[in-house]
């Protein structure tokens, strides 16, 4: 059970990076852009740690996986707040 | 269907290679260029992941996609802005587009003759064999790990005349003198960056110090993730990247190789040759070193990033060495 | 206590380089003590190799293949030698060539570091470990060559650095195959399994075209000149006498000791052919050359092309005392190079240092203001030529005694025509240097930066030659 | 299992190059960053899967480091440069 619920998320993360991917390339400018890139970032790494972290053996990898996750969280923000400034400024 | 999967996931990695190479080498301006690098180093380290080498992906992940990108902008930025090309033109030119053709039908062919030739030499006996003289002497080495085995006891020699390479590009650096001091603008983002990535680079960096006996990792990845915290302080308005300053980062500077030389002529004197530790200590003697070497390592790549030692005269306040 | 004098060899040099790192205020007493003691080293470690032959010293006590030995045979003792002395001459030259603190600081931990990574190559018998001593050398001599922070010597040593770089990489694309069809790294332990199969010939190539780019072999000299003649006089002298040296070391130490089982008589054409055609250029460049140390530079890459052209007869020639006999020449031409032209490229640095500049044309009236200069030029170019009482008189004439014997008359013409165009250019300077000056000054003589100089040429011109007797038979024993 | 597992390796690797596309062809270094971003991003997820399937927790510090470090190179790029730092 626990296994096809971690499947389910892993794939469902996965789709979620393959969408952000296409808003990347399809959708008209960077703000549209960035907000498809954050959807990937945030909602399909997510979800891909939360299935890994269902199949994880031990506490010390659970929270190795939980921390990249928050680390790339807080990492994607900061990344774009810079980009969307940075392209202000150009 | 596991190995067609695995045949498409390295198609799809080599794709991804080449094509990043071969745009950061065509690119319009430097500045493209580095990104391209970037993300090239990324998706080596992905290759290296997938060739389940975890060490040398560790390595390229630090080095390759973390801190070359910086050290490469920093040296763009410092560069004078009425230069356009590293090389001023005079003789370096290889001649417009048939130089490039000759360029890249000779490297064509040195890469085909090579693939032709491993295909042909290829022996696993004989290129497993070395591995298995190390799987063997590795409970006399000292540690768990066989790639800190080789390279801190078995091939310790190498190390440290690695580390004088590292001393020798740093004394060059700060030689050629061209690094100014630069003040950059505090930044509210960079800033709160700085408070909580830091700290979670200098744990990263004691853990993979310490894991490295027994696993992958060890004084260079965990100098890259040190020296990674110092140029984020840089980077969020700190101007000496949390380094010290005189005398105290000279000695840092040196340490690395002070300690290996320390060890080498204990020994050497004692009569055991020279790096050949007492195998009692050997794996507590291997950290010892591993963490001069790291400090030594982690002071080289921020000093390489600021480009000169930072002035006296504005001390940092205690505690802020990265 | 039996003590592995050949580990002191890099061991001082790295140790001298810390400590002059991290006390910079006392670098260059330092530096001076540590050339010193490595130059005594060397010397001590010539003297065990007569006494008891090869040595070996493994590092970490593992067997090598799984660690790294040093090995030295009287081939490497000897260039250890040249090693220690030219540095230790270049050093004592160098105390008074840097006046400044902050140039003195930035000179002496790079050059120490530059000893160490000489020596380390020299008595390395591990194919990677000599990549990671390459790397060393190369860095270290592209720093010390930009030190004067002049945009000429950065131009061409960020082109040296490049140029190094690609030689290195090459290279080591080359062990990567060894290390693949062999299994290991150690030297001696390939050669034994070593056949005649693409991935050796494909090694041979990578890692010989590697070297010959840092050795700066014609066609492939391009970055030579420009680095060597805008370097600081006493970092000028090493480049030429040694460092270009280091990549000739390691071509013969291959193709002698590691790819016998490959090579052909033929195949040394590879190597002969460039040689000879780098004898005729680069002398041709330097008899044009408008200034004293470009000069100097292209004449370096003309005697490389004699070391070359000498290992290509070499290979002609089958085992025996005729081959023993040429072996020793080249050897001996190689030393004697190494120590003229760091005599050469001193004096030229103390010419510059005195008129400003070392235009040839701008010579005129040095016989009189720096006798002992003039006379050190004019010591080494007896040696450049290859007169009489110079150790190349001899290696040049085994040179052509074993062309003649194979009956092969073009390398003799080769010969002949570079040592005319060598004492064309030496006069040059000579002529310059006797004709009468418009202003005679008293004569001026520094001797911490004359002697050394001198005393580099007189080893060149007179000692080399006349007491070639004994090394002779110990350098036909090893091979 | 794993054979779903190594799908989902398969279908990130092929977004990473699809991905590269606009990293390649584009002009603007805005852009380019932007995609950098998604490829770190897309890297952590590839690596960690190949964590899983491959058996090798080291593989999870790999991640981590990649982590920690793509973003300073954000961080290097969006620093105001000429201008403030010059003065």
């Amino acid at each position: 059970m626990l296994d096809w619920i971690s499947t389910f998320l892993i794939l469902a993360g996965v789709a979620f990076f393959v969408s952000g991917t296409i808003g990347l390339l399809r959708l008209p400018d960077l703000y549209c852009r960035l907000h498809a890139l954050t959807k990937s970032d945030n909602l399909g790494h997510g979800l891909l740690i939360l299935g890994l972290m269902l199949r994880s053996d031990d506490l010390l990898t659970a929270l190795k996986l939980l921390l990249i996750w928050i680390l790339v969280l807080t990492a994607s923000a900061a990344a774009s707040q810079l980009i969307a400034q940075y392209s202000g400024r150009s | 269907m596991n190995t067609l999967s695995w045949s498409f996931l390295d198609i799809l990695l080599v794709i991804a290679l080449v094509l990043l190479a071969g745009a950061a080498l065509r690119a319009r301006s430097l500045r493209q260029s580095i990104i391209l690098f970037i993300a090239f180093g990324l998706v080596t380290a992905l290759v290296w992941a997938r060739l389940r080498a975890p060490d040398v992906a560790l390595a390229e992940a630090a080095i390759g996609a973390g801190l070359t990108g910086a050290l490469l902008l920093t040296a763009l930025r410092n560069r004078p802005s009425e230069e356009s090309r590293l090389v001023s033109n005079n003789g370096m030119r290889w001649g417009g587009r048939w130089g490039n053709v000759a360029i890249t039908v000779s490297v064509s062919l040195v890469a085909l003759g090579i693939g032709w030739a491993v295909l042909y030499g290829m022996n696993d006996t004989q290129s497993g064999r070395l591995a298995g003289q190390v799987g063997s002497a590795l409970e006399l080495s000292g540690v768990s790990n066989p790639v800190t085995a080789v390279l801190l006891n078995f091939r310790a020699y190498d190390t440290l005349l690695e580390l004088a390479v590292l001393l020798a590009a740093l004394l060059g650096i700060l030689s050629l003198g061209g690094g100014r001091a630069t003040h950059c603008t505090v930044d509210p983002i960079a800033t709160s960056l700085r408070g909580w990535l830091v700290p979670l680079l200098i744990l990263t960096a004691g853990y993979q110090l310490w894991v490295g006996a027994h696993a992958p990792g060890g004084a260079f990845q965990a100098g890259a993730l040190l020296a990674a915290a110092g140029v984020v302080q840089h980077l969020a308005g700190r101007a000496h990247a949390g380094l010290p300053v005189g005398a105290v980062l000279r000695v840092l500077m040196v340490s690395g190789i002070g300690i290996f030389m320390t060890m080498g002529l204990w020994t050497f004197l004692g009569g055991r040759g020279f790096l050949a530790y007492p195998q009692r200590w050997a794996g507590e003697l291997i950290l010892l070193i591993e963490l001069f070497a790291t400090l030594a390592i982690a002071v080289t790549l921020i000093l390489c990033y600021l480009g000169s030692e930072p002035e006296r005269r504005r001390i940092t306040p205690a505690g802020s060495k990265p | 206590m039996e003590v592995d004098v050949l580990v002191l060899s890099v061991a001082l040099p790295l140790c001298g380089a810390l400590i002059a790192v991290a006390w910079p205020r006392r670098c260059e007493v330092v530096g001076m003590l540590t050339a010193f003691a490595v130059s005594v080293a060397a010397v001590l470690t010539l003297v065990q190799v007569l006494v008891v032959g090869a040595l070996q010293h493994e590092m970490g006590g593992w067997t090598p293949g799984l660690g790294i030995a040093l090995r030295v045979d009287i081939l490497s003792a000897v260039f250890l030698v040249l090693v220690g002395l030219v540095v230790l001459a270049s050093s004592v030259y160098a105390t008074g060539y840097f006046g400044q603190p902050r140039e003195k600081a930035h000179f002496w931990p790079m050059w120490l570091l530059l000893l160490a990574a000489l020596n380390a190559l020299v008595l390395s018998s591990d194919l990677f470990n000599v990549y990671v001593t390459l790397e060393l050398l190369g860095l270290t001599a592209v720093s010390l060559a930009a030190l004067s922070g002049q945009r000429a010597a950065i131009d061409a040593a960020l082109r040296y650095l490049l140029v190094g770089l690609l030689g290195s990489m090459v290279y080591l694309a080359g062990v990567a195959l060894l290390y693949l069809g062999y299994g290991t790294l150690d030297l001696p332990a390939i050669a034994t399994q070593i056949e005649s199969e693409p991935i050796a010939w494909l090694a041979l190539c990578l890692m010989t075209g590697g070297l010959l780019l840092k050795t700066a072999l014609f066609p492939l000299h391009f970055w030579l000149p420009p680095a060597h003649a805008n370097a600081p006089a006493p970092v000028s002298a090493v480049l030429s006498a040694l460092v270009v040296k280091a990549g000739f070391y390691l071509v013969m130490r291959l193709w002698i000791d590691l790819f016998p089982a490959l090579l052909t008589p033929s195949t040394g054409l590879l190597l002969g052919i460039p040689g000879a055609a780098a004898v005729l250029w680069g002398s041709w460049q330097a008899f044009k050359a408008e200034r004293l140390k470009l000069l100097a530079a292209y004449s370096t890459v003309a005697q490389l092309g004699y070391l070359f052209l000498g290992l290509a007869l070499l290979f002609q020639l089958a085992p025996g005392p005729t081959r023993d006999v040429l072996f020793g020449g080249i050897v001996l031409m190689a030393l004697t190079h190494g120590f003229a032209k760091a005599g050469l490229f001193l004096a030229a640095g103390m010419v510059q240092k005195r008129s400003g500049n070392d235009q040839i044309s701008n010579l005129g009236g040095m016989a009189q203001r720096m006798p002992v200069t003039t006379f050190t030029i004019a010591l080494a170019g007896v040696a450049l030529i290859g007169l009489p009482p110079s150790g190349a008189f001899l290696g040049k004439w085994q040179l052509l005694s074993s062309a003649l014997g194979l009956g092969q008359w073009l390398w003799v013409i080769v010969v002949a025509t570079g040592s005319m165009l060598a004492a064309a250019y030496v006069f040059r300077v000579l002529e310059r240097a006797f004709a009468g000056s418009s202003q005679p000054d008293a004569p001026v003589a520094i001797a911490r930066e004359e002697w050394p100089a001198l005393l580099l040429s007189a080893i060149a011109a007179v000692l080399l030659g006349v007491g070639s007797g004994w090394l002779w038979p110990l350098l036909g024993n090893d091979i | 299992m794993p054979d779903v597992l190594m799908l989902a390796c398969v279908v990130m690797a092929a977004t990473l190059v699809v991905g590269l596309v606009p990293m390649v062809r584009s002009t603007s270094s805005v852009e380019r960053m932007l995609t950098a971003q998604l490829l770190g991003t897309n890297g952590v997820g590839l690596i960690l899967l190949l964590a899983q399937i491959l058996d090798m927790p080291a593989l999870v510090d790999v991640a981590l480091v990649l982590a920690l470090l793509a973003v300073i190179a954000v961080v290097a790029f969006t620093r105001r440069s000429g201008g403030s730092e010059r003065a």
